[in-house]
């Protein structure tokens, strides 16, 4: 086994599930010759053909919307959007039409599509290029919702995600793009949709996060520790349909509970989190539930962006709060 | 300034049928005695399919609908000249396509009357679900026509279009790409003047919409869109084109919305009647009739049995839509995922509680 | 005082908007010759002009795109987008442009804009026609979210929306357009954006609802009297930035909340309202919260719409279980 | 199928000044020796600051850069021909233009350096800030035109964007309005041949961009654009003609994006050596030296001189830009509406907190 970054581990499913399935393909702007601004897609190429990884001309809507044509149809379209601030144009064919297509047909028709984006900030990039949409995808019907945060997990949630037969969204944490490496087998595996992990077990509070926040709150977690704190973190990984289970389960063990995006606050995915806690274990909660997030606010550009980020002394407050209550 | 010409574009028109029903031989397309009766009883049947679709929207017995009135033979014309292994991509207002493709009447009553099963085709037909968004639809068509040629299936896809589509990001996008992929998908515009109460001369400063395909570097054609032998005999050159692998073209179709937009709407609002009335001479149906009249194709017997073979097909349908048992409440859930998560599963019980308790 | 209804109310509020500044206009598809399909600006062009009441192409990102342009150079656009589903082609422009220019500019450049738009179902219209898409307005840093539910507000929360500095998404619930009619004075008034409305003042418990949905609620708070139960009703009329402290207040002197909305019920903004009281008034909850809202679907053809929308039953189960807990 | 041509068009060309230098003087456009030597100036002082702009972040001082290289005579010779009250919407590639436009270089480098100060334009100066989704500024154009028009004020809106952003649907929709509604608006695109790693050929299967415009019913024209004088007449010509109440024009610059997309991209992946090369030999500003040189405009000691002043006003450019203070925490919060709202200043508070609490 060799070990592997996240982005490389994006390669690997995508070369793996073009080799396995015949009807992938892959398309964006600038996956071809280039290999992807991020090298997500390089070999790719080389390797498949101009007739499975498309080069595309620029315009976001026409991408999805002509992938959707495409699964329709029989194929397992891959499309990246090259950056998390452009999935926007392509908003309308993915609420109007990935995600209602099989409810319309009633069955008679499916999307069988991936969008892949990198997604969030922390590497300094101009504006448009630090977003974190994925609330935008868990309050539309009929699309699922992925952020890997380890190089295993995104080969396992990318080839679930392709072989899904529903329309997922697939968001890539950039900044930890090459963060670290991990041994990531070749060869088929997948880790299904729909499941959370618990990243660290601990008794004294629930720290519920997902995407490039993980390794930050394993660390705070780490640092808690020598506070005499000992908290759990929840990768949350697929962010919809959400793991509710997985929640309910750590929350009601611990009774408290600090939630971390790094979306703006209002109406992010956290407070999904948080009101479904409040329904199903309120009497458990030893504290109210502390929201770490981004503000309500444009992420700003990169002089101000590490104070948009939350970071460990903001997610350590939390903690802090929570625990103090 | 003087300047260097580099390049030059031209448009052509196509009309085989004039308003008096007098045919251009030389360009008629290759259409038998049966098949040209054919294309007549499907335009009786769309009208009069049509025109008791207005009426049962009127009575309340299906929603809102968008009536085709006026542009039978482009829909006819061009759903006609499709291969049955060709994918067809419409908006709201091809009842009429719809119908020369095989969908069973009962089933677009059905869709128009608030039910999801109007829109799960048999299988093995090959028409897309409609497309409400203006111009969306556009790119289904252009990636199921892709689909087709990374397969070497020997398809194309047609997807049907207003004047007011042209408008769209989404039109645009899907010219665009089928033009530098050579995608097999033909673009059939059904330019019927108006986009609800926006007149075309509001909607685009072209002179014509076929100049459009121009910006994509592929053909565009203007075609007499009440002329069904116009129609079929573009959309066939078209289709027969992108079949061995020439690439996509756009089909103007000029025509004349003669009814509301929707049932939902007052024409009259807007425009004038006497605009309407210059129109009405151009009827298509009645250009054919004509011209089958002087080939021998038609009689006042025929005419009639057509009518009524018609009407006794439309009272079926109608009956049969209205004995279809109402969908079940589960069937808002069952399709949102191929299988239900969690939350759904939930909220379907107790929405189910809620209904048992007795209060709806 | 004439009694008018709501789309009477936003007929009004535009006129006299357009006769105090001569900087607003209307542009829209329908919205001159037809005066809208909804009526809602039968009239103004007779009276404005071709100039200031503007029948455009079929382009919902091309009319908000357009309108933020004016709106930097001196006009203050009221962009009718037709209906809620036509939102979603605007999306980009709104999240990436409309919120963002007063920010990117640091204050040098600012978009006065109001993008109307009628919302939610209960009409039987065809798909599309019955979206309530408030979430993903309400997750958009630099956007303001108005939906009235009677047409005094109606008039005087889109005279605010008109003249307020910033951009302005006004959902307006077509099912009670015409639905009932009130008193509704001719000439100058606003009313604050940023502030919810007491509607029914109780003590057992608050209901928390916005749009269509407050009439519903009301009904059911008088049902629920018969029943002994006193409940307060909260119109929250701006549903971005939210009225926190009115929220606050009630919940914390009844202790109970159901939070009703229409939208899709995972990351709604009743996700966020149930996070905040989470967070503000844990120790006054006697019981855990109540979301009632519409299904995690695709909003359903016209045949099954009463059973998505959330009815006088199911939020009458709600009001139970949070009392009876 | 034999049809009648019902509309013919024509796509024209400029050039004025060929590579070598040689002009045509009847194409000439009226511009003083002193203005030819501004723009000379103006094109050595962007090539200056655009080298330096590079290295500054390759050594980490500024961040991600999209440098102008080779696109000096699209850039300057457009933006030469404004007027100040003539509105300038650009892509993030106009450093050359936001230059000539007035704009300090201090500022374009803060913007680049990651600092949104950078695009708060000073006052009375009518350049819109940087837009980075492609495309998207063209909608922003045409209704700031439209608002002059409505005013009845004599400016003009022009907006900068590239071959890639033709095939957005913004692109597409801001087209169209402008020519159903006659705006004053002026369409600059910067045909450099490249979309990051995507060739034009690519991007569209047409063979020129001008021909675009065909489909929205206005003029479109392709130029030399590494030919400031051809650059400055067509644009200058548009304006007017916007200015006069004849609407829009598109204007493609047939031009080369000689270095790579951003400091974060390598070319050398996706495009041949030898095609770089090819265009070197067009470089704009060593064609207008020749031109120049030829009419006595540009000797050795001048060209030193000019070279000299611009490495001078850069070095202090970007000395300003280095001595600005950081920008404030609070600013991230202060613009996000004109009064802060009370969840913002929780916000605030919390980071306020946070940081006091010393941890960052
Ligand atoms: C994206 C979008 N915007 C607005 C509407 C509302 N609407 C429905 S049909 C229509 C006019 C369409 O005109 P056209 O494309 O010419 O087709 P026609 O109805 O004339 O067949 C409008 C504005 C819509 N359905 N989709
Ligand atoms: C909507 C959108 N999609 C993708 C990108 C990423 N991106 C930045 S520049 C670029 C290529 C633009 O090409 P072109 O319009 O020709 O302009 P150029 O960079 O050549 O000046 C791409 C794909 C973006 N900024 N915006
Ligand atoms: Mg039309
Ligand atoms: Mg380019």
């Amino acid at each position: 086994m060799t070990k592997i970054n996240i982005v490389q581990a994006v390669n690997m499913a995508l070369r793996e599930e073009m080799a396995r399935d015949k009807s992938v393909v892959v398309l964006g702007e600038d996956v071809g010759r280039n290999g992807g601004v991020f090298r997500a897609t390089e070999g790719l190429l080389q390797e498949f053909g101009e007739e499975r990884v498309i080069d595309t001309p620029l315009a976001e809507s026409g991408i999805v919307g002509i992938s959707i044509g495409m699964a329709v149809c029989g194929m397992r379209p891959v499309a990246e959007i090259q950056f998390d601030g452009f999935l926007y144009p392509a908003l309308d064919q993915i609420i109007s039409h990935a995600g209602r297509i099989r409810t319309r047909s009633r069955g008679r028709y499916r999307v069988p599509l991936v969008v892949r984006a990198p997604c969030s900030g922390g590497i300094h990039a101009p504006e448009h290029h630090s977003e974190s949409p994925e609330a935008y995808f868990a309050h539309t019907p009929g699309v699922k919702v992925v952020m890997p945060s380890t190089p295993y997990d995104t080969k396992g949630l990318l080839a679930a995600a392709i072989r899904d037969p529903d329309p997922v969204i697939f968001l890539e944490p950039k900044k930890i793009y090459r963060a670290f490496k991990e041994e990531v087998p070749e060869g088929d595996y997948t880790i299904p949709l729909g499941e959370a992990k618990v990243v660290r077990e601990g008794s004294a509070l629930s720290i519920i996060t997902w995407g490039a926040m993980v390794p930050l709150c394993k660390t705070v977690a780490e640092e808690a520790k020598g506070k005499g704190i000992d908290a759990e973190v929840i990768d949350l990984r697929t962010l919809s349909p959400l793991d509710t289970k997985s929640i309910k389960a750590s929350v009601e063990k611990t009774g408290r509970a600090v939630i971390v995006q790094e979306a703006p606050r209002s109406c992010g995915l956290g407070a999904e989190v948080a009101a479904l806690i409040g329904e199903k274990s309120l009497l458990y909660l030893k504290a109210p539930i502390e929201r770490v997030a981004g503000f309500d606010t444009p992420f700003p550009l990169y002089r101000l962006e590490k104070y948009y980020l939350p970071d460990a002394a903001r997610v350590m407050r939390a903690v802090d709060r929570v625990m103090r209550y | 300034m003087p300047k260097e010409i580099i390049r030059k574009f031209e448009v052509p028109y196509l009309q085989v049928l004039d308003e008096e029903g007098r045919c251009d031989e030389g360009l008629m397309p290759d259409l038998t005695g049966e098949e040209i009766k054919e294309l007549y009883e499907f335009m009786v049947l769309v009208r009069t399919f049509d025109e008791k679709a207005v009426k049962l929207q009127r009575m309340g017995r299906i929603g809102t609908y968008a009536p085709v009135l006026g542009q039978e033979a482009s829909q006819i014309g061009s759903a006609y000249a499709m291969e049955d292994e060709d994918w067809m991509f419409p908006s709201y207002r091809e009842n009429g396509s719809y119908i020369v493709r095989g969908v069973p009447m009962a089933m677009v009553l059905r869709y128009w009357a608030g039910d999801e099963r109007g829109c799960q085709m048999p299988e093995g037909m090959n028409n897309f679900t409609v497309a409400i968004p203006v111009g969306t639809q556009v790119l289904h068509a252009v990636g199921a026509a892709w689909a087709f040629k990374m397969r070497k299936e020997k398809r194309v896809a047609m997807v049907y279009f207003g004047d007011g589509a042209t408008s769209k990001g989404d039109f645009h996008e899907g010219m665009n790409f089928a033009g530098v992929f050579q995608i097999p998908v033909v673009f059939l515009c059904q330019n019927n003047q108006w986009a609800i109460s926006v007149p075309i001369t509001r909607q685009t400063a072209a002179e014509t919409l076929a100049q459009k395909a121009i910006a994509y570097g592929f053909e565009g054609v203007r075609v007499d869109g009440n002329d069904v032998f116009a129609v079929y005999k573009s959309t066939l050159d078209a289709l027969e084109k992108a079949r061995a692998g020439g690439g996509p073209t756009f089909i103007e179709c000029l025509t004349y919305r003669m009814g509301d937009h929707t049932t939902a709407d007052d024409a009259s609002r807007y425009r004038s009647q006497e605009e309407v009335e210059a129109w009405r001479v151009k009827d298509p149906i009645e250009r054919l009739r004509k011209y089958m009249e002087g080939k021998g194709l038609w009689s006042k017997d025929y005419g009639a049995k057509v009518q009524e073979e018609a009407e006794e097909r439309v009272r079926k349908a109608v009956e049969e839509m209205e004995a279809t048992p109402e969908p079940e409440v589960e069937d808002i859930f069952r399709y949102t995922f191929e299988e239900m998560p969690q939350n759904l599963e939930e909220e379907l019980q107790e929405l189910r509680e809620a209904l048992t308790e007795g209060r709806k």
